[in-house]
């Protein structure tokens, strides 16, 4: 191959790697995702303008024709999108990629596929393709709710893994043979893009981003193989990079909504989802945990906290004071707001507060701080309940009506520590949690502030 | 509407139901104010404090004459009722299910009569729940004259002239008076230990830092937040689990309580004289009869070292903290029962309802 | 199977490179902050577009009457960018959020 | 030898300079102790509790008669010196910088006198240290009776009746005393702030919490650890320093003093006009002559609305704690003195040196 | 090369990789060598039997006898050897194998080098080999004390540069010319032994953990230049790795002792020897860091801590109860050590650490504790001095003589956390911290407290 | 200069095997508690020690007569063994003090 192109791909190569590395890290994740993108654009120009072949305009015109639109188009549909629709738009992006090996398969497998080992690849990079493409597209038709949820097939593990099995005897069965039909090629393709519906199909929504993630790395796999195929480094490196990496990041997000990889591969994702378990009678509540958590405060300019009584029962006041000291710190504003019956006896909140030096002038009553909420970024609510609830200004029939709030609903984020979805002393729901701007941390208030603190230090 | 603030006349009161600053805010909000001269002098409020605050200051026999509402803090007494007509609405603690003759006094008169003691016990009705906003003040002062009182210090230290161990206090009934005893004792440095009837107390105490002592089978909780009568059975087990720590306390506050009932008996004089030489009780539910076999309202009895003294009005010792909450509680009370300075009486309104013991002479409770 | 054998050692430094990119991917990302897990995931998605060079090639390597080849080389080329562009942009806009406070 | 405890007799005093643990340690040692009569009564100590620890109990003339060393808390007054011969080794409070008077009268007898307040303030003396010991739990005690005395509570408390604000406490003089208020107000939740003429204070005082008031050219260190008299100058710019604190503050504990030295007049009766109505001033410096204008030892004045208490003593009121550390202080002094029961007399060594003030007679101070 | 060794050394590399990255974590340490261990036996053996050419018994013999030799003497001076005089030792092992490169080198260059390429290897071999033996020799000397601390060259580090220059300047010209004279190569073998004395002799003895660590990646690119040559990859690949994760450590070890590897590699490494600064009236400290006390505590059965003046003035009284939970939740045995005086007022200690709600039950008076510490595994001592200073017994002159105090010295190992080595309230040396047992952590209390849980919390 | 573009395109795996490898490296060192800067250190060391394997080449290659080689190569393979054995039983005694308490 061509020298200068040989180097002109070490060079993408290496950017991929440092790109994905600083993709990793909050305060560099801009740069990587720009290094990553040079990178790429280096190896694609490359490829078109390095070759030591003649190649007749028209092709070249081609070429040019199907990147405009492919940028145009792409660009548009990236910077539309809104961010709540985002994930959708990654697993349409990622079908893309996929049908695009496919497609070179195909295209590959017409020119005679040489030795077994080219047909193996060629094979193998369109039923992969495939899958990702078809499994990719029903993912996205889940996510933005044109597939309404959970679709039943009897067995479905059963089935799709017997089906799995018959896919790949039958590319064995075509490469050993090194039979060259397109029918048999179709059938291939075919059967590939079922096995990917009959993969996702089963799945729910709440689980679509690990579905994705695990797609994400095929496709990565099918670049690779397709790098194979041309004996080229910037694919087959960058394949095997999002293939591996894609892998460990379906993990880490098994890990967050607590599976294991293994039930999610062997389709043990089954119908319930996650989500789908939380009562629906006020809507539903989004968890967080604390890395996210932390990530929005270090990025809030303000945040005001919210004791209650939970904060005396988990005698969490001295973490909840190391807490603000380091968001202090780290240049963010923090008060805390204090209702005058938030505890169990007047002053409650006081008496705590005192004893881990919290500064008094830091301590705001409800009815000085209650206009501030608006033009806060981020408040927490650590263990409190009936003093943020809302019932008290909407809800006639409520024990508590009439009796005057906090108005945290008020602000940019709210984010609620308490350990389950139980009621608080006046034995009420609290709407507040299922609120759109609410984010639920579950867990005794110590233990999750605590982690809370060690996520914020690691940034 | 006008109304009167009268001095309190009961013995070791240093409270007024209105404070300078509240006065100011009934005034603005229309109202006329006429104060009893001298009712803030125990409180650090001067006349001219109120007058500043646009109220009048009179003698007693004009605020009466001339006001339609008459406030204190203590029941009205005979001297009291002499002076009330049938246009006049009272507002006081009445205790009206412990004293029904006074309520039929007052009916006799033909007046109206609001009892403070009676605010339920409903979240929205707090910042009118006057029996919170002093026994909050009762607790924290009952440490401090414990304290005072007491031949030992609170804290643990270790000096060059030898260790001394922390005070070991204990409380029997973790209303908001017990729960603020602990967290005062607590913040001295004592080691604290409570109980009560309520099994829910138990998690607050804890939220408190303190320890409390499990009786067995407590089963006391009432829907209201108060508690019921104790069983015979209850007593006995309570003293089983509560005399360890009894014997080596060297402080002990008393606050239980139920609403409208002679207090529960939880420290017979037996138990006292087991009790350490030196050692202090203070029992808060003196005024409902006691927790302690042995104490007497406002006096202090001692028998064989132990100091045994008898107070409910704890809180008059921090006068003006106690008059500006009481004033703040009686504030709200009178703005939920009146609309542009008129009384409402809507009496379905349930704080209403609950409060109006007497109504036009027809006693309602 | 000394098929098998036979390829390794045709291809032993390809397995070798395999190998490490395998580790460098599995070091780089591993615990990440889950914030990241979704721009993350779409910059690898991004990344998996390099098929776009195998599309290229299969353009610049088919003759001008090869309207098969050519055009699902057209298609592939043109999805394979949209998953350049498009993973690449998405990912930049869901980043913008860690831009830090004044 | 045979070691004599007498009764307290100044007035207010609760103290024993022996308690019977530390009685029985002696004893153990192989001293003889004779205890005066109820000696021990304010401690919560029965004379049985003496006789436990193999000490006899006598009465006052007998103890005298008896012992060869003889131990109060105290200054010897006129009725005790009538019983005081040659023999005697008196061990107490002497003040002789201030009372040479006395000194006179006691070598005038031909016997001789260890004073406790002569301690140096070398950290191996530090267990013998009962000026530490007891201004120590007099700090902690002048909070409470602070506490005690107020019309307000120290914590801020955000309640459904309204805010109370935090009480403002300030503190003069940082020694022991001093700093052991600063702590004790801190707990019970009070905004503190305090001043010293010894520089490096600051420090410490922040080590607590508080907040420091510096007085721009504050030089009054010495060597010893304690403070020397301050200039005119000084006691001015520290006025304009504190005033503004002084004026808003609801308690006011004075702690200032120079060993030896009428205690510096801090707070004028001016000063005191201005300050807030029911504002509390204690002044444990009374006794050397108080660092308030107007206050009186053992005593309450009350000057428009602010309550001046004098006292010294307030380590009494903890009488059974201050017995013991006392005592423990004393068996170290004791302890120090003697070998297998006799007296060293090794006047060489410092703390012998510095505390023996009248031997056999003859004045070395 | 024949495809099973291939394989062998396939895994090989694989381990080397896991090995090392296990390394880095206490808990799988030990795994990790084990790991990288047995993949260097099958490296080794692989070599020995795997080739297809025939090879004479006589040569077995002598590899079989070297191995031996080499494999006993290694294994006894290791195990032989003292804790403290271990890091003398790497360097000792490290200088071994830069030779051995070294004299490969030499052989290969005895058979004539074929292309410049080769030849350029070859070389470069020779060079780095010898540069990280005799290097390695010096600081070997300079650790065992038999070379006397700091060699002054004038102008070492321009005559140092300029030297290296020269050698490389003569390699080239031998490349180059391709000239094959063993006298030049003898030359060439010199230069780069003088150079590597030159290069470590001026350096202090407390900076030669770096130069080791430094020298040891050499001797790993020196590896993986013969790797190079013989185009094996278990050796280029492992030599690269301990290359880059060699250098990767000097710089981690040079952040320890706040230094910058350009500082390093460009001779700045200068005549101050950090630790020699102290002054040495009673011998010399020994500084430590977070982490290291971390583990030193995280190991430990049992800690006593003895708080002091310094803990009060740092305000430090939250972290250190946050500590003391961490530990006891780790399993350690944790108490409090009270002295009667510590602090500024009687009771002083009892304040502070009532406030964050340390349990009375962990605070131990003088009296009964001064027996525990013994058998106690870590003393962590915060921000006292007076109050555990030897003094009080030894030293009759000093003021606080006869002062009992608490007897920390007794326990195996001791952590000192001050600002400074300031004296304390009595104003007078300690010698504690110039005991042998007693490690210094400077800094505020708060801070270095703060970090040191941060660190616990990470194992 | 053409010589090293040469010498590049005909050792392309071989630079990708590098510089993968140097990611490796770095990417599983980076950030490892100071206590275990030691005992790593030593770890490698002992790594190091592959050289061994080219001092065996070296004499499996050398005919019996040709002494030189030999004597060298033996040298070359005692010192590196001695290196190996000697480096990861030290690492190995260093690491003693990581068991974790009963
Ligand atoms: N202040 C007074 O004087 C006084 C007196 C009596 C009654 N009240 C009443 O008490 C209430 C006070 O309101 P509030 O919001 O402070 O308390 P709250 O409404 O009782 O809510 C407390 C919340 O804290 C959570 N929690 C409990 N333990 C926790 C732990 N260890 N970690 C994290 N969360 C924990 C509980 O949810 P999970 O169980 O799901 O964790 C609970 O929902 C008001 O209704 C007031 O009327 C006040
Ligand atoms: N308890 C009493 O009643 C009383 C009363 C008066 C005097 N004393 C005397 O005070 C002394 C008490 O002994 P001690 O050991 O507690 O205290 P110390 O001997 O005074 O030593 C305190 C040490 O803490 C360090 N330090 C100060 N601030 C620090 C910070 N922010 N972070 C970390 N370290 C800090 C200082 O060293 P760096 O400056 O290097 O940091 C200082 O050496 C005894 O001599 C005693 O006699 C006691
Ligand atoms: N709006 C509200 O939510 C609100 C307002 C104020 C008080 N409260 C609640 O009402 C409850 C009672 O408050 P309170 O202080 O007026 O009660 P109280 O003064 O009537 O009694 C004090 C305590 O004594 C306890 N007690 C009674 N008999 C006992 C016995 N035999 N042994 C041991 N303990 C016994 C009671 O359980 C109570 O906790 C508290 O829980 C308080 O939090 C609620
Ligand atoms: N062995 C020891 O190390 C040891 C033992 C006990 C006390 N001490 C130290 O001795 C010092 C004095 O202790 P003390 O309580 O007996 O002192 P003290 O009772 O004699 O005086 C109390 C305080 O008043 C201050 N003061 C004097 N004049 C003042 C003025 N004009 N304005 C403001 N403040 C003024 C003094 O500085 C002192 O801090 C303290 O620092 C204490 O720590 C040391």
């Amino acid at each position: 191959m061509n020298i200068s192109l040989s180097i002109i791909y070490l060079i993408a190569t290496v950017s991929f790697i440092v790109g994905l590395k600083k993709l990793g890290n909050p305060t560099t994740a801009k740069n990587g995702n720009l290094i990553a993108a040079a990178g790429m654009g280096l190896a694609i120009a490359g490829t078109i303008f390095i070759h030591d072949f003649e190649v007749p305009p028209l092709i070249y015109i081609l070429i040019g024709l199907a990147i405009l639109t492919g940028s145009i188009i792409g660009g548009l549909m990236a910077f539309k999108v809104k961010m709540t629709k985002m994930p959708e738009l990654v697993s349409l992006f990622n079908g893309f990629g996929g049908s695009s090996a496919a497609l070179i398969g195909l295209v590959e497998f017409s020119r005679d596929a040489g030795d077994k080992m080219q047909a193996t690849t060629i094979v193998s990079g369109i039923i992969i393709g495939a899958i990702t493409f078809s499994g990719s597209m029903i993912a996205w038709g889940k996510l933005n709710g044109s597939l309404k949820s959970v679709v039943n097939i009897p067995y479905h593990n059963i089935v799709n893994n017997l089906f799995l099995i018959g896919v790949i005897a039958f590319a064995v069965f075509m490469v050993s043979t090194g039979v060259n039909d397109q029918v048999l090629v179709g059938a291939l393709l075919a059967s590939g893009l079922i096995y990917g519906i009959l993969f996702v199909l089963p799945i729910g929504g709440a689980d679509m981003p690990v579905v994705i993630s695990l797609l994400n790395s095929l496709t990565g796999i099918a670049a690779a193989i397709t790098g194979v195929l041309y004996s080229n480094m910037v694919m087959l490196i960058g394949g095997i990079l999002v293939g591996s990496a894609g892998i460990i990041l379906t993990i880490a997000m098994c890990k967050g909504m607590n599976r294991t990889l293994g039930a999610v591969i062997f389709g043990s994702f089954g119908g319930t989802d996650s989500a789908s378990d939380e009562d629906r009678r006020l809507g539903s509540i989004k968890k967080t945990n604390p890395s996210d958590s932390a990530i929005m405060m270090n990025y809030a300019s303000n945040v005001i906290i919210v004791p209650g009584y939970g904060l005396a029962v988990a005698q969490a006041q001295h973490v909840i004071h190391e807490l603000e000291e380091l968001l202090t710190k780290k240049g963010v504003d923090v008060k805390y707001a204090i209702h005058p019956v938030a505890g169990r006896m007047p002053g409650h909140m006081n008496v705590l507060l005192a004893e881990s030096n919290v500064d008094y002038s830091l301590l705001v009553e409800m009815e000085d701080i209650n206009s501030q909420f608006k033009n806060t970024d981020v408040v927490l609510v650590v263990g409190a309940n009936d003093v943020v609830n809302p019932a008290a200004h909407n809800d006639p029939s409520s024990p508590i009506y009439g009796m005057p709030i906090l108005d945290v609903e008020n602000a940019k984020h709210i984010i609620v520590n308490k350990r389950t979805m139980n009621a608080g002393y006046a034995g009420i729901e609290n709407e507040l949690f299922y609120n759109d701007k609410t984010v639920m941390l579950f867990g005794d208030a110590k233990a999750a502030l605590t982690s809370l603190v060690s996520e914020l230090k690691n940034m | 509407m006008i109304i009167g603030i009268l001095k309190e006349t009961q013995k070791g009161e240093k409270r007024v139901s209105i404070s300078p600053g509240i006065a100011k805010k009934l005034t603005d909000k229309g109202f006329e104010v006429v104060v009893e001269k001298d009712a803030g002098a125990y409180s650090a409020y001067k006349n001219s404090d109120y007058i500043d605050a646009a109220a009048r200051v009179e003698k007693r026999e004009l605020v009466f004459k001339d006001s339609q509402m008459l406030i204190k803090i203590n029941p009205f007494n005979e001297e009291d009722l002499k002076l009330v007509n049938k246009e006049h609405v009272l507002i006081s603690h009445l205790y009206h299910k412990s004293r029904p003759e006074l309520i039929k006094k007052i009916a006799a008169k033909g007046a109206s009569a609001f009892s403070m003691d009676a605010v339920p016990r409903i979240s929205r009705a707090q910042d009118m729940d006057v029996l919170s906003s002093q026994s909050n003040l009762a607790g924290y002062k009952s440490v401090i004259l414990g304290a005072y009182e007491m031949k030992k210090i609170f804290p643990l230290m270790m000096t060059a002239a030898g260790t001394i161990k922390p005070a070991r206090v204990l409380i029997f009934g973790v209303g908001v008076a017990g729960l603020q005893a602990i967290a005062t004792a607590r913040r001295l440095g004592a080691m604290v230990k409570a109980t009560d009837i309520r099994p829910e107390t138990k998690e607050q105490v804890e939220s408190l830092g303190a320890k409390f002592i499990v009786v067995e089978g407590a089963n006391g909780e009432s829907e209201d937040g108060y508690a019921k009568e104790a069983s015979e059975d209850y007593i006995r087990r309570q003293k089983e689990a509560v005399n360890k720590s009894l014997y080596k306390a060297d402080l002990v506050i008393t606050t239980a309580g139920i609403p409208g009932k002679k207090s529960p008996l939880l420290i017979t004089k037996e138990q006292v004289l087991n009790m350490k030489n030196g050692a202090v009780i203070i029992d808060l539910a003196a005024a409902q009869g006691g927790n302690c076999e042995i104490s007497q309202l406002n006096k202090t009895v001692t028998l064989n070292g132990v100091k045994v003294i008898g107070t409910s009005i704890a809180p008059e010792s921090v006068s003006t903290n106690a008059s500006e909450l009481y004033a703040k509680n009686m504030y709200n009370f009178i703005k939920h029962l009146t609309k542009d300075t008129n009384l409402k009486w809507d009496i379905e309104e349930q704080i209403t309802d609950e409060t109006l013991i007497v109504h036009n002479g027809t006693i309602r409770k | 199977m000394n098929g098998l054998l036979e390829f390794i050692s045709n291809n032993l430094e390809m397995i070798y490179i395999l190998i490490l990119s395998v580790f460098v991917g599995v070091e780089v990302i591993k615990n990440i902050p889950a914030v990241l897990h979704t721009p993350l995931m779409s910059g690898a998605n991004a990344l998996s577009g390099v098929v776009v060079v195998g599309a290229i090639l299969v353009m610049l390597n088919s003759d001008p009457e090869d309207y098969f080849s050519l055009t699902l080389g057209f298609i592939a080329v043109v999805l394979g960018i949209l998953n350049v562009v498009g993973g690449f942009a998405v990912t930049g806009r869901m980043l913008q959020m860690f831009k830090k406070k004044n």
